[in-house]
Formats: structure tokens, C-alpha cells, sequence
């Protein structure tokens, strides 16, 4: 065991951790003022029910011993049952094993929490809540074992995702694209644009989501070396050329650039380079981050409004689309003199890397749209998905938790 | 001439705004306000402390046009306001005596558009 | 008596102000509306979506005064607030039937001031 | 009917509308403004600099009512307004021509309540 | 020396160091518009006073040599005398003095900073920030000395207390009551309820608390190890478990879970498994924070309104019944498998260390409530300790700091 | 390598890195509602860009191999090229080389971001972004090289900057001076005084800039020691004295304190420290503090109204003058007994170290001053600097960025 990585895998935990309430505002700035606590409030409490699903159970799906075909974990590590203070060298064997599963507990706990966005300001807490907790158990557990689990397929073959493009981005975007549709549009959607009622919140948000996520992708070395200093470098420089990006485009298209679109870009640098930021050199992670802000762009700002979905955050615009490309760009750009424990890429000639990162996008995009799917089928048809228009008209905050963000008289 | 206030429900500002261009007023005040009304309020809940919430948002228009404008603007404003349902609002009509633009100094009749 | 409106530039306030003390008017109600004039709005832009916003940000005055001082008054608020662009803003007077003071319940023109 | 405007302490708001309440008067519509009066803002500092604040918050009440309701009104908010202490605040009264119902389009005295 | 465990309790004293800004915005959120400065500055101000009161004398008077029959630290210590850079192997043998100073500092900082929520709204200024220093000196600085430093007649005796339940929570929610009960009610109170003025906020502050909650536990076990891991994972899911309950509690008593409720409900779960987080398994951990939630739902939303004392910002009721829980806890499942430094608790047989849990709370709780109640009449005597109804009515902002938190025309 | 202290540096990294945002924060509370956006907006582009341009070029500037006689950086690492994974001694032997350019980029994306506060609500976006550009190539880069780059010639000399009072503080503070001088007043600034719009945004800024400090500072130590472990007691200690002092005054001026006084002056304080943490003791530490917000308050309140100009957000007052006094402080107070690779100050016997502290400073200003006015000229000749009044008066967000921070009917 090693202290230095402990404790720089103990402190990008809690980094990791702080990016769900980070999120939280990064989307309730958006939102309307009659609905911003309903965004808090669905952030805060996937914080509290996937953290126990994680503990009770979902460590043990994810990355407990493999029941089989690298299809699940098994039920061996239920309730942390033989996971303890000491390290677990099958994933990390310089640092405690409960490290280990605290680290990926934030990642579990962050990835439902990114779909909130698309089904913002309509859904009905309840229903949300069993949705949640289900989508975490059959969506995101089995992706996290077959692209991280020891014996889990995707990850036998090959298949390059150091932090979480595929597992918690990709598959969170398609899965909120997903509701969107099936939920649809917000009352109002075709008339005016919701203007985001508090963009400074906004812009903490983005703030914190960047901080934290130095922990998620320089954290997912699982050591303090030379390799978490490249996903570090990577991380700042794809996210930077992004946010430079997105507010280019803006300027060409508008004539001025936005605070909320430098965010968005700088957001979507980050998601783009998870996947690739230990993989990577940093001049490869600014193309990276530069040809990501473009297709998300075009995505959240040309396709979103002529195909007129309601993706009311842009969670497949910007997470969907991002994870995405990190995903191709990884099996394109990867270095075995970055990492030596990954791959080369296609462009250091490795054909075989990049076939095995499409075939990585297909299986987990199939997946996490027919289950998604079906998932919501279940509930909708038992509890009913979408509130009525008139609670929408009021807004989430009065009809489903009985409060309201701000006094108006004082 | 007159000057008219209008209570409406928050989502229908649009509409309204909407029904008015169509009978060419286009010149308006805007504000938020709490409105109590026949509409109940709901009752929300702090630590447990309950609170009915008697006041509901709403939005108030000031307009003030010439006299013959009066109904259309009227008609307008139910148009676009009317949903059915208790807590549509109200239309108040008051006699304005005066009308000055500050940019020109302009008053009367001449100045209200 | 009059029950005066004036809605003005937001950073002309403070000449406005200072213009009504030298004619003597120093009680007065304000607040923050939104305003669709004939001043154009100025477009905003959200994620590529485009909301031409057509209201622009506004303060309201209401002074309440006796019949003698209405003139001086409105001269006061065209002084200050008037710089000769569009969105410079109007001025509404209206009658004031009655004035109550709640301290000492007071009525009419000796309540006013 | 009336048109009553009440600038109010915003801590008597409760108390208000109790005493409005006790005398039937269930509509009202709510917002807050400043006012500058006879009471004396304090002053602000914000690194160094002093800024003498003039104005005061307050809170808007404003009445729609029958004729006859208009004394009972004023008495109730000055019953539910009053400390005696400067700042409490105005009532004004003015004309009020038509009301409209949006939701029936009902006009008139019976629109207003 | 190790470079590990420095880096990690550097980062955690900067971890518990966010936690009272954190503290500032969780009560600043649920305080009235016109008193929101008002609890920034009582906790920014603190943190300027208290810190240095800690360097110049407290830290000699709780950590400092024993000055005889463990009630008080000498003074040899004043000035930070003979702290330096070099480990003090009593308390923690690789890290630097400093470091465990400046770690035990920020806890003497945000002990006070507690109270602030039992008298918001309603106290001067001046003799507010006078009974602070006397409230650190001669309950926080004795307690501390009693329980954690070297020869402390607590620690002797075996009392259990690994993060503060006792120390930081109960000690400074005992004092809350009786400040609470001493000033009286805020004008209104009877009357209605005070809304939030910007629930927002008091997510914000929840969730910085939560992510400076890790420092304070985990880096109590003063290394980056397997035990600091325990005390992390049992911070998560107590505060997780917690958060759920609150919410089903409300679901249950009003048809609608708030974020109100559940960020408390977190912040109650974060004061139970304090005291215990480095005792108890992961699973008694996840009880610990379902029973505290329910004890201080009880405590803030039945008994409160019987008793009519007007605990603003509710400090007894979660910081002090949640550390007496978290206290009672730890008697009851402290496990030395877990650390056998520590003790085992009733339910693994050991009688004795329940009883001494139970003197440790009776002990402090007496001792707070009798000082807080005379340090209250000395300050009250001399200076006033309640504003006038006026300065009341007008709010502490503009009263007692001549500024407003929010601009109103603009 | 040591991974405890790649730990700590990956850590102080992200630490120096929210910094930037919580600037944003600290000065957007400030501004008017019409013009926090642009401040956000100004500190995030920058967080963009000149991350980028340090890693293109800027590091190889500042640190890269003298190209002679100590005045710049050669273009050898341009883009990286030689910079990796392995540490290099030169800077820091135990951690990687990548981390060291990390962490230092995080001063050169701050340090003109502290700027931003003297232009505030006046500068054309376009513009403001060539010039921070030419700013931190022409005058940041250079600086940097003098004072810490192998080699610079005031490195050479002697001169101390433990963590950047000069390379940071007094740099960008005399450039604001000029830049406020030659923008001039704000519309209606003689006419009354701007209120801050959001005071507890600004309190939250100050907080993440105090957390964020602490990698600052104590992070220049570049390892998880004894140092460091100063560092960080020094830091805290000089930003309680300061913030306590400018209450204090503030109390005796205008019979109250303000929580926007108490965080400016906590500011001050660590402005103040920056250059000295690392050379001084604590009880020096708070007399560093008290000193400097004495002087902060008479540059801010006094000396700044009586001259005339208007720098917003008061960087010149606060930077300018904390960073002067800190510098100068490190040649007074500075002891080899604390760190023996530093020197003895003036108080110890040691006058030729203030008078390097003196020349130190002298070429600073005079280059910043020089060098800021002759970019300024270049880019307003070419471009314009300042926006038209009308956009001025409308507000920087909806002019020159098409956004607006807070919905106004909702
Ligand atoms: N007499 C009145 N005076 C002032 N405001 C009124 C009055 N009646 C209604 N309002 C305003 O109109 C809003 C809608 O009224 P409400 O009674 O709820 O619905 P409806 O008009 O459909 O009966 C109220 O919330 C209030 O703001
Ligand atoms: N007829 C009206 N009714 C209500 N408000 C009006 C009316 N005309 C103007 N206003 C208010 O005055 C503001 C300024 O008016 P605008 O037409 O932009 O400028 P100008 O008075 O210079 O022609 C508007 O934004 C609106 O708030
Ligand atoms: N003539 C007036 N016109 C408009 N508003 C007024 C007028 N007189 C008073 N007000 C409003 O009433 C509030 C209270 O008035 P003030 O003079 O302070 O107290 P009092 O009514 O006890 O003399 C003021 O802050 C202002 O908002």
C-alpha cells in the first residue's frame, strides 16, 4: 500500500463527489425559476439512493467477481462483504480496496445524475426515483463490468474507456435522448425559448464540474505518477481548446459569445477527453477538444431544433454526442508511449484499436437505448412518468416537493 | 384616454403579448406581483413548519391607450389570457388624464404610442 | 390630486431624483418593470437559440401630489430622465381621489407630502 | 368602485392582510417596491465608499372594491399597518372605471371580488 | 515523516476549512433576505477571530502539555511555541506539528461557527463576536483538552469520540439551545413562518459541507490508510441514508419530499457517524444515519413547536441530538475489528464503553449548558445581547453592517 | 519520485485552479446585474486561452531554458515538446515534470484574470481578449522567467517570491493602475456609488479564493513538508489578522463592519503572505496581515477617491498595494531558520536582502507599468478599448455577449 496514492485517490474521490452537486447547478441555472429545486433535489437525492444501491449491491454488479461470460458481477461483494481496508490488487493494489470502491462510487452515483437534464422541469419525483434506481442497476452496472470488470467482455477484447466516455457519458447521453423522446416536450416548448433563469449558477456549476473532474480522469490512474499527470495536462488543455471553441463558433454565428456557451464547450472538452485523457498526448487532447465543440455545437444548436426533440439540458447534445467522439478519438490517438498499458490507435497504425472503439459506441449506444427503453415502459405504464400540465404550469418545485427556491416578497 | 392593468397567469404573458400585437398595441409595462385571489395557493413546507402559501405569482400589464383602443385591448388581453380555470386574472380600467413622452415632451393622445 | 407614473431609463433614477428634491418633490414609490416600447430589444442568444428579447429593463416612479405641483413635476422627471433617444420613457397622471397617511390617518392634500 | 394603492411596512404584511381578511376583503394583489419618504434610510458602506440610501423596501398592496367596501378597506389596513412610527405608509384612492373577469368576462361590480 | 499522510491532512485542513463558508451559506440560504449577510459575516468573522485565538492560545489550551488531572492545556504552547515543522509523535508521528495543529484549528474554527444558526436574525454584533472567543476559550479549548489531548480526564477514561460527535456537534448544539432560550423569539415567529430566502444557497452550503465532511473524518484518522478509508466510506453512506430518510419521512407527513429536508437530513447523518465513522463498519453506518433522521425529524418538526423556543436555523436539533445519537452509537457499535485502537461496543459486548459514552455526553452536556449559560448572562449584562425590535425589523444587515445583500433596482 | 508529494502538487493544482473561478465570483458579486456575466465570462476565456498559450508557448517562456543572460525563456518546449511525465530537477526532483508546468499554468491564468476587476464593465470583449493575450506573453511570461525561471536574472540576484507577491500580485495590480488610468471613469461613477448586486456571491468567491490559497502557497513548497506545512500556517494566519483588521477599521470609521470589508481585507492578507509564506514565521505572518490592511483600506478608501480613477473592483488597491507590502515584508522578516534555502531578512541582519526585495519590486513596477501602457496603446489604436456608452450603459452581458444572468419575469 502506498500513501501518496491513497491519499491522492482518496482526495479525487471526494473531487469526483463534488461534481454531482456541481451538475446540480450547472443544470438548475438553467432551468426556470419554478423548477430549479426540483434539479437540486433530484441530484441530491440520487447522492443518497445510488450510494446505497452502490454499497448494498452495485459494486458487487459492477465489479465483483464475474458471475460468468463477463456479462455481470456476482452477488459475492453484496453489502461490501469481503471488501475492506486492503488493497484489491485485481484493480488497484496500492491503495485500500474500499478507495477503490468509493472512487467508483462517485462515478455510479454521477452518471444517472446526468440524464436529469433531459427530463427536466416534466417528470414526476416518484416515478423518477424508481427509474433512477433501475436504470443504475440494469443499465450502468452491467456497462461499468463489461468495459472495467475483471472478465467483462467488452473490456477482455480490448476495449479503451481510462475514465468513463462510453460507461458514464455516451451512455448517459443516448439514454437521455431516449426520454426525451418518449417523455416530449415541454408545455410550451414550440413558442419561446426557456430563458436559464440564474446563468451565474450555471457557471459555478461548470466551475465545480471542471474542478472535480481532475479527479475523475487524473484519478483514474489510481495512482499519483506520471500517467495521472497526463490525464491531468490532457483534461485541461481539451476542455480549454473546447470552451475556446463553442465561443468562436458562437461569435461567428451571432456575433458574441457566451458565458453559458463557454461553459457548455468547456463541458463538453471534458466529457470528450475522459474516455482518451490517459491514453493521449496534450496536443492531440486540444484537437480533441476543439473538433468536439463543433459537433456538439451542431448537435445542441442545428439538429436538436429540426429534429424538435426536448432534450431540455442537452444532455445527448453535449454528453451523447461528446462521449462519442473521445470513444473514436481514443482509437484514433492513443499512444502506447502515453500508456503503456493501453493500445496504439489508428493513427499509429493500429487499425484493429479503432474497429474495437466503434464496435465499444454500437454495443453500449444499442444497450443503453433498448434498455433504457424498456425501463421506462415499465414504470410510465405502473406510476405514470410525466406530471400533469398544470403541475408543469406551476412548476416541479410547489407541485412535487412544496417549496419554492427564492421569497419574493422581503 | 385610458389606462388599463391586467393580473394574468405567468405562462400566458406570451399569448397576451401575442393578441395584443395583433390589435396593434405594442407598447406596454411589465412587472411581476403576487396575487391572492379565489385561486388557492399551495401550501409549502419547511422543516416541517407548514406555511399556506396564500400568494401566487402572477404578472401585471400596464397599458395605456386612447379610449377607442379601450375593447380591443380588452378583448385582446381575455383572448389571450383565458384558460377556464379560476385564477385567469383581471382587467382593471382606469380614466387617464395625461400623456408625456420625455423625449419630445409630447403629450396627450399623441404621446401614448 | 394627481397620482403620477413615470417610467424612466433605470440609470437615469438618480438625475431624476435629484431634480424632483429641487422642486420639492421628495416622497415618491419605485420599483423595477419591464418595458416594450418603441425602443428595440436587444436579441439573446441561449445554447444557439435565439429569443428576441423584446423587453427592456425599466424603473417606475409613482408620486403622488397636490394639483399645484403637477407641472413641476413632470418637468422635473423630463428633466432628468430625458436624453433624446427612444426608450426614454412617459409619464402618466392620473387623479388621486383620496390619500390616506396610515400613521396618523390624516386625509387628502395635508396626507400627500 | 375604488382602486386603492397601500405602501406598507412589509413586516405589517401579515398583519394587513389578517385585518383585511376579518373585514371580507380576500382579493388583493401584492409586490414589493422602495419608496423614499419621511423616514430616514440608513446608509450603506461598501469599501469606504458611504451611500446615503434613500429608499426604503416596502411592499405594494393593491385593492380593487366596491364602493362601499372602500372605508372598511382603509380602515382595516390601517388597522393591520400602524405602529406610529414614520415610514408607516399611504393609502391612495383612486377612480376605477370597469373590472373584467378574464375567466368569464364577467364586467363590472360583480367582476371585482 | 510521511509525504503521503502530509499531503493528505494538508488537503483535508483545506477540505474542513470549506466547511464554514460551506456553514455560512447553509444557514445564509434559510435565513430571511435581509439578514443574510448577517450569518456570513458571524462566520467569516470567526473564522478570522477563532483562528487566531487557535495560534495565539487555544491550541496550547487544548492540545498543549497537560497543566494537571487532564482539565486544561498549559500555556507552554502560546504563540505556537515550540509547534514547528518537525512531527509531535503524541499526536501524530508523520505529519508535521503544524499540519495537526492547523487540521485541530479549523475544527476550533467551525465549533463556534455551529451556535451562529440557535441566535440568527436577532443578535448584536459586537457582543456576539465577544461571547465567540469566550465560547472557544472556556468551553470549546476545555473540552477538547478533556477528550482528545494527551493525559484529557475523558481520554483516560476510554471515551470514544473519533471526528467531534461530542467535541464539535453536541457541544456546540447544547449551546445553541440555551442561546436559543436565553434571547427569546425573533418578533414574527408566532405569528408565520420564516421562508428560506434562497433555498439554492442552502444546497450549496449542504453539499460544500458534505464534500468538507471527508476531511473531517477521514483525516482523523491523521493518515492516508485503510482506517481513514473506513471512516470515508461510513461518512458516505451514513449521510446517504440519512438524506433518504428525511425525504421519506416528509413524503410520508406532507405528500412531498423537499430539498430542504434532505440536505438536512445529509447534515444530520454527517453529525451522527462523526464520533463513530472510524469505529463502526459501513453497514451499522447506513443504521446510525436511518436513526438519526428520524430523531431529528422529531426533534426539529414535533418537540421544537411543543417547547416554542425558536432555534432559528435548528442547531440543537441536528448538531445536538444528532452528536448525542452519534455518541450513543458509537457505544453501541464500535467494533475493533474495524480499529483496534479503538474499543469494542455493547452490541459486541463490551457494557463498559456504552456507560462511558454515556458519562462523555452527560459530562459535556452539563458542562456546556452551565458555561454558555453564564458566559450569556456576563455578556448580556455588560453589552446587550439582542438587538433592538427596530434594528430587528429592519434586519442585521443594514443594522449592525451598514450594507444589503442584494441590489434592488437594476 | 514521491507520490505523497505528486499527491499534493496534483491536488494544489486544482486548488490554484478554482481560484480563477471563485475571481469570478468575487468580482461578479461586485459588479451590477447588467455586468456580471462579463466578468464571468472574462475569467472563464481566460482560463481558456491562456492555458492553451502555455502550453504552446508561454511555459517555454517562463521556465523553458534561458535563451541568454536571464531576460526570457528559449522556444525549446514549445507545445510541450521535452516536457513529460518524468520530473526535472531543475524545478522539482520528486514529482512529475508535467505537474510542475501544471500548477504553474494555474498562476499564469490567474494572474491576469486579477486584472479583469480594474477595467469591469467598460472594456470591449474582443479587445480585453488580444490584449490579456499580448499581456501574458509580454509582461506574465518574462516576469516569471526573471524571478523563478532557471537562470533569470533576478532569481540570480537573490530575490524571493515564494509563491508570487511580485510575479503575481504587484504585477497585475500596477498593470490595472494603468489600465483604470487609461480607460477611465465609468459612466455616472462621480455621481454615485455602484453597488454591489450580489454580495453573497462575492463572499463565496473570497471563500474559494481563501481554500484555493492554500495550494497556492503552501503547493510552492512543491513538496508535502515541513515547508509546505509553513506555508500553509502562515497563509491562514496573515488572512484572519488582515480580515480582523479591516472589520476593525471599518468599525471605527463608519460604526460597523462589513462582510464585503472583512472578505476584501482576507484578500489583502493573502496577498499579502504570498511572497513571504514561505520565509517567515506565523507570529510575523499576522503582523504581515494586520499591516497590510491598513494600507489596503488608506490605498482604497482614502488614496483612491482623493486621485480620482476608477479602478473597479479596487485590484490596484488591494494586489498592487498587498503585493508591494508582502514583498518588502519578505525582506524584513524573512529567517533561514525557516527555510534555510531562502535568506535572513532585514530584522535578522540581512540588509542586502531587502534591498534585492526593493530592487525586486522597483523593476517589476516599472516593467508592468511600461509594458502594460505600450499594449494597451497598440490594441485600443487598432481596436478601441472601451465600449461605447450607450453599451455601457445597456450593460456588458446583453452588448457584447447577447445574454442576460438572471430572468427578470418569472
Ligand atoms: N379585487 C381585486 N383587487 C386586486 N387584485 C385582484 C382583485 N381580484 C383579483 N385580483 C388579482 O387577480 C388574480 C386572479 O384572481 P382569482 O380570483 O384568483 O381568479 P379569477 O379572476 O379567475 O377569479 C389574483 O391573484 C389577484 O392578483
Ligand atoms: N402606451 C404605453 N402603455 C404602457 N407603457 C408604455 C406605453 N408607452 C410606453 N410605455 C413604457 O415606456 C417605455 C419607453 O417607451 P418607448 O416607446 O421605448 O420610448 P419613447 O417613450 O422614447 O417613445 C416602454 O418601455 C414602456 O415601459
Ligand atoms: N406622495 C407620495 N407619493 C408616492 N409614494 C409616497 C408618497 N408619500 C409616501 N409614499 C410612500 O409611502 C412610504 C412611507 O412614507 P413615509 O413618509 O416614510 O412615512 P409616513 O407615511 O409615516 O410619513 C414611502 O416610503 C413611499 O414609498
Amino acid at each position: 500500500m502506498n500513501s501518496g496514492d491513497t491519499a491522492w485517490i482518496l482526495i479525487c474521490t471526494a473531487l469526483v463527489f463534488i461534481m454531482t452537486p456541481g451538475l446540480a447547478f450547472f443544470y438548475g441555472g438553467m432551468a426556470r425559476r419554478k423548477n430549479v429545486l426540483s434539479l437540486l433535489m433530484q441530484c441530491f437525492i440520487i447522492m443518497c439512493v445510488i450510494g446505497l444501491q452502490w454499497v448494498l449491491f452495485g459494486y458487487s454488479l459492477a465489479f465483483g467477481p464475474d458471475a460468468g461470460h463477463g456479462i455481470i458481477g456476482s452477488l459475492k461483494w453484496m453489502g461490501l462483504a469481503g471488501v475492506g481496508g486492503a488493497p484489491n490488487p485485481d484493480y488497484a493494489g496500492t491503495i485500500p480496496h474500499y478507495v477503490f470502491m468509493m472512487f467508483q462510487m462517485m462515478f455510479a452515483v454521477i452518471t444517472p445524475a446526468l440524464i436529469v437534464g433531459a427530463f427536466a422541469e416534466r417528470i414526476k419525483f416518484s416515478s423518477f426515483l424508481v427509474f433512477i434506481v433501475l436504470w443504475a442497476t440494469f443499465v450502468y452496472d452491467p456497462l461499468a463490468h463489461w468495459v472495467w470488470g475483471v472478465g467483462g467482455w467488452l473490456r477482455e477484447l480490448g476495449a479503451l474507456d481510462f475514465a468513463g466516455g462510453i460507461v458514464v457519458h455516451f451512455s448517459s447521453g443516448t439514454s437521455a435522448l431516449v426520454m426525451a423522446l418518449l417523455l416530449g416536450k415541454r408545455v410550451g416548448y414550440d413558442k419561446h425559448t426557456f430563458r436559464p433563469h440564474n446563468v451565474p449558477f450555471t457557471v459555478l456549476g461548470a466551475a465545480l464540474l471542471w474542478f472535480g473532474w481532475f479527479g475523475f480522469n487524473a484519478g483514474s490512474a489510481l495512482a499519483a505518477d506520471g500517467l495521472s499527470a497526463n490525464a491531468f495536462v490532457t483534461t485541461y488543455v481539451a476542455a480549454a481548446a473546447a470552451g475556446l471553441t463553442w465561443a468562436l463558433i458562437e461569435w461567428q454565428q451571432h456575433g458574441g459569445a457566451t458565458v453559458l456557451g463557454t461553459a457548455t464547450g468547456v463541458v463538453a472538452g471534458l466529457v470528450a477527453i475522459t474516455p482518451a485523457c490517459g491514453f493521449v498526448n496534450p496536443m492531440n487532447a486540444i484537437f480533441i477538444g476543439i473538433i468536439v465543440s463543433i459537433f456538439c455545437y451542431i448537435a445542441v444548436a442545428k439538429i436538436k431544433p429540426l429534429l424538435g426533440y426536448d432534450d431540455s439540458l442537452d444532455v445527448f447534445g453535449v454528453h451523447g454526442v461528446g462521449g462519442l467522439w473521445g470513444t473514436l478519438a481514443t482509437g484514433l490517438f492513443a499512444e502506447t508511449e502515453v500508456n503503456a498499458a493501453g493500445a496504439d490507435g489508428l493513427l499509429f497504425g493500429n487499425v484493429h484499436q479503432f474497429l474495437v472503439q466503434c464496435l465499444l459506441f454500437v454495443v453500449a449506444g444499442v444497450f443503453a437505448v433498448v434498455a433504457t427503453w424498456i425501463l421506462y415502459k415499465i414504470v410510465d405504464a405502473t406510476m405514470g412518468m410525466r406530471v400533469d400540465v398544470k403541475s408543469e404550469t406551476i412548476g416541479l418545485d410547489l407541485t412535487q416537493h412544496n417549496e419554492s427556491a427564492y421569497t419574493m416578497l422581503e | 384616454m385610458k389606462y388599463i392593468i391586467a393580473i394574468i397567469q405567468p405562462h400566458k404573458l406570451d399569448d397576451v403579448k401575442n393578441a395584443l400585437e395583433e390589435v396593434d398595441v405594442n407598447l406596454m409595462t411589465v412587472s411581476t406581483v403576487l396575487g391572492q385571489g379565489r385561486q388557492k395557493g399551495i401550501t409549502e413546507v419547511y422543516r416541517g413548519a407548514k406555511e399556506a402559501g396564500g400568494l401566487l405569482k402572477k404578472v401585471k400589464l400596464e397599458i395605456a391607450c386612447n379610449d377607442e383602443y379601450m375593447e380591443p385591448t380588452i378583448d385582446a388581453i381575455i383572448k389571450g389570457a383565458r384558460t377556464g380555470e379560476v385564477g385567469d386574472g383581471k382587467i382593471f380600467v382606469m380614466d387617464l388624464q395625461n400623456v408625456v413622452r420625455i423625449r419630445t415632451g409630447e403629450r396627450g393622445g399623441r404621446a401614448i404610442g
